[in-house]
């Protein structure tokens, strides 16, 4: 039995890696059509996986510098692993039966942990300065976010992520997304900055602090953060459409549901440039904190009045 | 403008003027009364832009000219003020302060004339040069071409000919040559 | 000026660095790297497959040759379909290119880069000026020949070469990593005496400012 | 600090007690108290403009004092010139700036027909205002690019970039090189235009047009550029005058002064061109002004193809360039840039060769001490910005 | 914030329905424009390796090297340019340049390599992929950066000359010359060419920098006659130049003329350094036979080398060929003089109206003289032997030529033909023409020739000029018949001549009998040739002597005959023109000096 879920979940995991980064490779074509140009190839992502990790020489700087890359990878296997990726499927439910909403959003948080204590590790300036917008960022970002799910919750009254899920069937009007819209609204604003599409990309920031906390890691400690990122990419659409898109029940519905849920990011990403890290973190602290509150009031006094 | 040059000749000594076109004049002034002179010029007669702060070097009369172009936005004139410094102790007045930009082409030319502007600051900090340890380049006496063959490795195996030569070479290389003409006095 | 003069004679062939520990030797490229062996031939052929289908590029535009870097960045010519991409830091990039005259001040950084670039590391020079000094062979503060200062895989011919140039020559980067032809990084560590020795003739202050740049 | 005062910047409004006293109007800073950083953008650095460097000390995200480094780009093409005849000059010229070479190649011929007193023929002024124009085009297009790219937004650097690519296909054609076009020698132009040119340009003009109303809608009225932009970078019009500032700077602070009005050239004075200006100062009314005179530009090349005679000689009569000598005398002649005055002074001594020739680029004080001053007070991730919308050109201030 | 501007930036997603920008395959697709500037090429055909590219590369990438297949030739040094491509900046100055359009530039703009040693190539020897590609660069005939046109020389008017014997040509003043020789490439090929090998580039690039001084000693290191030449050299070199192929050659010869013209005459011997001469320390005498360029030429550089000459000469005048072959309004009488009171003024003797052989013999010569020069020149005339030929109304334009210098009277006849291409037949077309107008009034004189007007012999300026004057020019037709009619000449039958030369270039021509033609005339003269008058040469030098099989005395490289003590050199062996007698007597010259110090 034990081994059964082991297996089903290596499936599960490698299946969420390689659609996160063909979701990454179809998202640089999408950007690319924008921009008037072909753009790479949807593969691209793995074979700059496979560039990085071979490269010959990776250089370290201390032994925190190697957990950096490990506890961002354990923050994406974590987010993931706790969330039911397919409603009703064997294969895809991980280990949602243990763990919660709370496990989860403690796991989105945790590898942004672990990526500052390696990446501050680095020595180069711009690390701790892409970590310090990094993680002003997700605090400013939590709020809304938080808030939504706080809604979601109160609305559900589980934290429960299958049971949220279950809740939702039987039609998309029972979807979150019809039922308690405000809490959907703060929620998708919040993740325009986790996903770190523009106009939220103060992290990175090419221009301003080169591509931010990774600018030392290399070779083998860059190839783990680009798995991370599609692993992670995944498991944040899935948890989306979980908790307000009314999960899926079959692979092609997972598919559809969050690509959608992702090209809301790109949809907005590819209009604006990006903001100071202060308009950033000020932004998500004002109207999306005060959606993310009407939506508790709503679903308070709705739930209170169902 | 003819008016304005009377009246600077009443002001200082001008050793030199010279119309180039209808926009540019040149005016060389002596090198203790230059302040006076380009402090009146951007207050009272409306030359406050300075387009650059240059230095010629006149290295057979043992000259630094050093030229000071102004502009004035309502006539749109061009005013060069010129003025000639001694090449072997290059040293002038700092008009940092006239204008904030000045202490910038100080820097310039203190690293390649080797002209000193007490004052100005910055002015021995190096701007485009790291690590120079030759005399200051722009100087006419100093061979670019000669040092860079020197330092900078050169890709061997090229040689070229004269056509000239190759040609005697080639066609005429018994050609005698020219007698000597024996002379008395020799 | 004599006295600088007297004093630089004195600093003469030393580095800055001379009698720093080992660890803060690196920070002025004094630091011998290690060669390294490739992998096994059939698992080193997948991973050169890879490399060449994905070659990240040192956004570092050193001379006239970056202006053509973006048109190729860019939509009319778009380097990113043939898995070109600019990085920002040395770190992660595999690509140096050189795009055209070195000055003394920026061949100190481009060795710098270079030596911060994680093998394989694979130089692409541009135009005239890093064969053989160029329309600059008489400048006193540029470089004549860029091999004497770091390895270089391929040249391209031009001043500055046209985009397509560059695509070509981005081609020819790619035969030449497919055929395992590529081992700057392991040239490097083989004849770094001789690199540094060359590189000391022409960068007298070895002094770098601060960590990054 | 009287900037900061001035200005509408809506970043962290630092409190400057915290800082140690200033004295000449310079922080003085001491590095081991912690409190400060000190980090070098540049030049491996995608958000400078070339290959310069700027050394910031920063405290959290915001720039305390900044000073910038030149000489990456050191050539001495002065000193080059001082070893070549008159003729091997203009080859050279183009390099001092990339984006826009063809003002260089003008200004230097100019100096050298200026000083030996040579007429050049109609047609090559028609042409070399064509030239000159459509190399401004060029480099706006570039700057567009430059600013929205410098702020995040890609997809405008992008489309402009590109779109600069079809003007080069222009350059092309018309003079025979890509980037460095090489076109004006002393005494006139290289080549007359090709066939079914005009039609081409005329086309592209509109397909331009049609992309500038896309990045009006994308780029002007985007609220996230606006709020970045707005207040960023203030200058005001004492510091024109102060700090020697030309060009849209300039004039996005109400000083009136275009070269190609106030000393018109080529063939501007038979053009209809007016002066735009704005009078904020910041970063986005440069961006506006900036996007005006590349539609003024526009209009202009439409104007220039329209008029440009068919017959005539593209160059003057001139004497054995390969052995040309040019009397003694000394000259300045200036150009309007996209950055500002642009100008070549050059001092001839009777032989083969120029005894000086100096380029003045419009960046110079530019790059140097205006970026030094407005750098103070501005959040780190604002400077690649703050640095673009002063179109600093580096290859042109260190030479 | 306005809604607007939050909404209207998503309009960027409207270029995502647009076609991209996007070039399929840049590579292939895009060929540079047909005005590229690309990759080199070079057309061997017309490249004459002058090294001109190589001169104006400021990046000094070109060099000149020997090219396999490329000949050393008169007017191409066989050199071609290499480009190193470690160097080019793609310009095109050096296509621009370029004299003869040979280099030129394709629009191919790739090329790979992963040994930076490949770029360095010839244009045109190596093969590349980009030789034969039609586009690219090349110079708009628009634009000169040298200049192709000659400065025009101030000539006499038609009207003002053609009664008088004055000099037509004026000379360059100072502007005009300085003008002319910064036209100058200073490539050289034409030294080469020029028999004296005289330093051309060197006295022009003198003139222009206006010191004239220096120019003077220049000339007068291999040619002592350049007023001479200055006026009647047959620019051998002019041919040679290379602005010649696209343009107007330099006109060096005037330049030449201006220099000389500039020095008075008593500032030779300062300038030349002769003025101080060692006097007859050698203690050697040399003889020379003719007072004509090579003799005078050889006398000059004996003379200052230390010899003892002198020269007999058999014509009252000096001069020879210069004086007497050649008429006054080319080559004035006084400026002949000048050249040659300047070498005589170092210790040259000329004995007059002494005719070796009869005056003296050879003999006499050899035993009161250390050595011997002959430069007797070709002074008979040739004759085309058609019938009626022998008539005493046909002439030999020599002997005319000579009765003019004289100063003895023609019979004139009013109306004349001439026979012959070159430049003799024009001048004694023209001075007949001269002399007729002021006989008579007018001009009634008919040149013809067996070469058509394009393969004539005679310069270009001297045919447009003896039209000018008036003479009829109709070549392209061989002398069939003089017709005599009571003892008297009637006139010229000619038929058309289809080509002079054979395959292998040698005199050969061919007529077309049923094209005839007949030209009136009452005095036909005769200017086909010259031939030689060695009856000076007793019997028993002549069987010494060695002969050629065209009847050419032979001798060495230094022009010694096969009698040690005997040295020939001027038109009768190579030529005829001025400048190969002067550069035979300067080389005899060295000759006898080594030939006297072996001794």
């Amino acid at each position: 039995m034990t081994m059964t879920v082991a297996l089903y979940t290596v499936i599960s995991v490698t299946v969420a890696t390689v659609y996160g980064l063909t979701l990454g490779g179809i998202v640089r074509k999408l950007y690319a059509r924008v921009h008037g140009r072909f753009g790479p190839p949807v593969w691209q992502p793995f074979l700059d996986i496979i560039q990085t990790h071979g490269r010959r020489v990776s250089v370290s700087h201390g032994r925190m510098f190697y957990l950096g890359p490990v506890f961002r990878l354990a923050g994406g296997l974590g987010t993931y692993l706790f969330i039911p990726v397919i409603f009703g499927s064997a294969v895809f439910s991980n280990f949602s039966m243990s763990g919660d909403l709370l496990l989860v959003m403690y796991f989105i948080f945790f590898g942004q942990l672990g990526m500052a204590l390696g990446a501050g590790q680095g020595g180069h300036p711009y690390s701790p300065m892409g970590i310090a917008r990094g993680l002003s960022q997700m605090s400013a970002f939590e709020v809304p976010f938080s808030l939504a799910v706080i809604a979601v919750a109160i609305q559900y009254h589980s934290l429960n992520i299958t049971s949220i899920v279950a809740a939702q069937q039987g039609g998309f009007m029972n979807w979150t997304l019809f039922t308690n819209p405000l809490a959907v609204i703060a929620a998708m604003i919040s993740i325009l900055g986790m996903n770190m599409h523009a106009p939220f990309s103060i992290v990175m920031a090419p221009q301003e602090i080169p591509i931010g906390p990774p600018i030392e890691m290399n070779g083998s400690f860059l190839s783990i953060l680009q798995t991370n990122r599609g692993l992670f990419a995944a498991a944040k659409l899935v948890l989306f459409m979980n908790l307000f898109f009314g999960g899926a029940t079959n692979i092609i519905e997972m598919i559809v549901k969050t690509f959608f849920i992702y090209m809301f990011s790109v949809f907005v990403g590819a209009a604006y440039p990006r903001f100071r890290p202060e308009q950033s973190f000020r932004f998500f602290l004002k109207w999306p904190a005060l959606i993310g509150v009407l939506s508790i009031a709503y679903i308070v006094y709705l739930g209170g009045a169902s | 403008m003819e008016q304005l040059i009377r009246k600077i000749k009443g002001m200082v000594h001008l050793k030199a003027y010279r119309k180039q076109r209808d926009d540019l004049y040149f005016i060389t002034v002596e090198k203790a009364q230059l302040e006076m002179i380009l402090s009146h010029l951007k207050k009272n007669e409306g030359f406050t832009h300075l387009a650059f702060l240059q230095a010629v070097d006149f290295i057979e009369d043992s000259r630094f000219q050093l030229t000071y172009m102004l502009y004035n936005y309502e006539t749109g004139v061009n005013l060069g003020v010129l003025v000639l410094i001694d090449r072997d102790k290059p040293e002038m007045n700092s008009i940092h302060k006239l204008w904030a930009h000045g202490w910038q082409y100080q820097r310039e030319l203190h690293e390649l004339y080797g002209i000193d502007f007490p004052g100005s600051p910055r002015v021995h900090e190096s701007f485009v040069l790291e690590g120079w340890e030759e005399m200051p380049p722009m100087r006419r006496d100093f061979d670019t071409l000669e040092y860079s063959e020197r330092t900078f490795f050169q890709r061997p195996g090229r040689s070229t000919n004269d056509p000239k030569e190759y040609m005697k070479e080639k066609m005429y290389k018994n050609y005698a040559a020219s007698p000597r003409i024996r002379r008395d006095d020799e | 000026m004599n006295k600088k003069h007297i004093d630089d004679i004195e600093k003469q062939m030393k580095l800055a660095n001379e009698g720093l520990p080992e660890c803060e030797r690196c920070l002025f490229s004094d630091d011998r790297p290690s060669s390294v062996e490739a992998f096994n031939k059939y698992y080193e052929g997948f991973l050169n497959w890879a490399r060449s289908r994905s070659l990240w590029m040192l956004a570092f535009g050193t001379g006239c040759g970056a202006t053509e870097l973006r048109p190729l960045m860019t939509s009319r010519f778009d380097m990113a379909r043939f898995g070109i991409f600019p990085r920002p830091t040395p770190r992660q990039a595999s690509v140096f290119v050189v795009g055209g005259y070195a000055s003394i001040k920026t061949i100190k950084r481009i060795i710098r880069s270079y030596e911060q670039m994680q093998g394989p590391k694979y130089v692409i020079a541009l135009g005239s000026c890093t064969i053989n000094g160029g329309m600059y062979y008489d400048s006193y503060n540029t470089i004549n020949r860029l091999d004497y200062y770091i390895p270089v895989d391929v040249y391209i011919a031009g001043c500055m070469p046209r985009p397509e140039a560059l695509i070509a020559g981005f081609n020819r980067l790619k035969e030449k990593i497919r055929a395992g032809e590529c081992e700057g990084m392991n040239e490097y560590t083989e004849k770094f005496d001789w690199y540094k020795e060359n590189q000391k003739q022409i960068i007298k202050d070895w002094n770098m400012p601060d960590y990054n740049w | 600090m009287s900037n900061l005062s001035k200005s509408k910047y809506r970043g962290f409004e630092a409190d400057r007690s915290k800082y140690p006293v200033e004295e000449e109007g310079k922080p003085v800073i001491d590095l081991e108290s912690h409190k400060f950083t000190k980090i070098w953008q540049g030049p491996q650095h995608p958000g400078v403009t070339g290959n310069m460097a700027v050394e910031l000390i920063i405290n959290g995200d915001e720039i305390v004092d900044a000073k910038a480094h030149m000489g990456y780009l050191h050539r001495s093409f002065e000193k080059l010139m001082e070893r070549r005849r008159y003729i091997q000059c203009f080859p050279i010229v183009c390099r001092i700036c990339v984006p826009e070479p063809d003002t260089n190649e003008y200004c230097v011929s100019a100096a050298m027909e200026d000083l030996a007193g040579i007429t050049v023929p109609e047609k090559a002024m028609w042409l070399r205002t064509l030239n000159l124009e459509m190399s401004r085009v060029g480099s706006f297009l570039m700057w567009i690019g430059g600013q929205a790219g410098s702020l995040g937004m890609g997809a405008i650097s992008q489309w402009t970039v590109g779109m600069r690519d079809y003007w080069l296909d222009l350059f092309e054609e018309m003079t025979g090189g890509r980037v460095y076009h090489m076109y004006m020698i002393p005494g006139g132009v290289r080549k007359n235009l090709p066939d079914g040119f005009k039609d081409r340009a005329r086309r592209l003009i509109v397909k331009t047009r049609r992309l500038m109303q896309d990045i009006d809608n994308t780029f002007l009225s985007n609220a996230i550029i606006k709020s970045r932009l707005q207040g960023l970078g203030v200058i005001s019009p004492e510091m024109v005058d102060e700090y020697g500032i030309v060009g849209p700077n300039a004039r996005a602070s109400g000083r009136e002064y275009d070269i190609r009005m106030n000393n018109p050239y080529v063939c501007y004075d038979n053009l209809d061109i007016k002066m735009i200006t704005a009078t904020e100062g910041d970063a986005y009314a440069r961006a506006q002004v900036r996007y005006r005179e590349l539609n003024q530009s526009l209009d202009l090349v439409a104007q220039i193809l329209d008029r440009i005679p068919e017959e005539g000689a593209i160059q003057a009569e001139m004497p054995n360039l390969l052995h040309w000598k040019i009397p003694q005398g000394q000259t300045y002649v200036k150009a309007e840039s996209t950055r500002g005055e642009h100008g070549f002074y050059m001092v001839s001594d009777g032989s083969e060769k120029p005894r000086r020739v100096f380029a003045r680029g419009a960046s110079y004080t530019h790059a140097i001490s205006v970026l030094e001053k407005l750098a103070v007070n501005v959040s780190v991730s604002d400077l690649a910005g703050l640095m673009v919308s002063l179109h600093t050109c580096p290859p042109e201030i260190e030479r | 914030m306005k809604l607007k501007d939050v909404l209207s930036p998503l309009r960027v997603w409207e270029r995502a329905a647009k076609k991209p920008m996007t070039i399929k395959d840049p590579i292939n697709d895009r060929p540079g424009a047909t005005n590229y500037r690309g990759f080199h090429k070079n057309d061997f055909s017309k490249c004459i390796g002058c090294g001109t590219c190589e001169e104006i590369c400021q990046n000094a990438a070109i060099d000149l090297v020997p090219v396999e297949g490329q000949e050393t030739v008169e007017g191409d040094s066989g050199l071609r340019p290499m480009i190193d491509y470690g160097r080019c900046c793609w310009c095109a100055l050096c296509v621009d340049v370029c004299p003869t359009g040979a280099l030129t530039m394709s629009n191919d703009y790739t090329w790979i390599a992963d040994n930076p040693e490949d770029y360095r190539f010839v244009p045109g020897a190596d093969k590349t992929k980009w030789q034969e590609s039609e586009k690219g660069y090349t110079r708009s005939p628009d634009i000169q950066i040298i200049d192709y046109d000659r400065v025009d020389m101030q000539e006499l008017e038609p009207e003002e000359r053609d009664k008088s014997f004055i000099e037509i040509v004026k000379g360059y003043n100072k502007e005009q010359a300085i003008k002319e020789a910064e036209r100058c490439l200073e490539c050289g090929l034409c030294i080469a060419t020029c028999p004296a090998h005289m330093d051309i580039p060197g006295y022009i690039a003198a003139i222009r920098d206006d010191d004239i001084d220096n120019a003077l000693r220049i000339l007068y290191e291999t040619n002592p006659m350049p007023e001479i030449c200055g006026r009647i050299c047959t620019h051998k070199c002019e041919t040679a130049c290379a602005l010649h192929n696209n343009g107007d050659p330099l006109a060096i010869r005037w330049l030449k003329r201006y220099i000389v013209d500039q020095v008075p005459a008593d500032k030779y011997s300062e300038i030349l350094g002769t003025d101080h001469l060692e006097d007859e320390v050698l203690n050697r005498k040399v003889a020379i036979i003719g007072a004509g360029p090579a003799g005078l030429s050889a006398a000059y550089y004996l003379a200052i080398m230390g010899y003892k000459t002198k020269v007999y000469e058999a014509l009252p005048g000096p001069g020879g060929m210069a004086r007497y072959g050649i008429p006054e309004y080319r080559l004035p009488y006084d400026q002949i003089d000048k050249d040659i009171n300047y070498i005589r003024s170092l210790g040259v003797e000329i004995q007059f109206n002494t005719r070796v052989g009869t005056d003296i013999t050879l003999e006499e010569l050899h035993s009161s003289y250390d050595a011997v020069f002959a430069g007797t020149g070709l002074h008979l005339g040739r004759s085309t032997r058609v019938p009626g030929a022998d008539n005493k109304r046909v002439y030999f334009a020599t002997d005319l030529l000579r009765e003019v210098t004289l100063g003895n009277e023609i019979d004139v006849a009013k109306n004349i033909v001439v026979i012959g291409g070159g430049n003799v037949a024009m001048d004694i077309t023209r001075t007949l023409a001269r002399l007729q107008n002021q006989k008579y009034g007018k001009v009634q004189i008919l040149t013809t020739c067996l070469e058509t007007e394009d393969i004539m012999p005679a310069d270009v300026e001297e045919i447009v000029e003896a039209r000018e004057e008036k003479a009829v020019i109709d070549p392209g037709w061989g002398p069939k018949e003089i017709e005599i009619r009571d003892g008297k000449v009637y006139g010229l039958h000619v038929v058309k001549c289809l080509s002079v030369f054979d395959e292998n270039g040698r005199f050969s021509p061919k007529f077309d009998e049923d094209q005839k033609k007949f030209f009136k005339a009452d005095m036909v003269v005769e200017s086909i040739g010259q031939g030689m008058d060695l009856s000076y040469l007793s019997e028993g030098i002549k069987s010494d002597l060695k002969f050629s099989p065209r009847g050419r005395i032979e001798v060495d490289d230094s022009f010694q005959s096969s009698l040690q003590w005997l040295f020939v050199g001027g038109d009768i062996i190579q030529g005829p023109d001025v400048i190969h007698g002067i550069a035979n007597g300067y080389i005899a010259a060295k000759g006898i000096d080594t030939y006297l110090n072996a001794e």
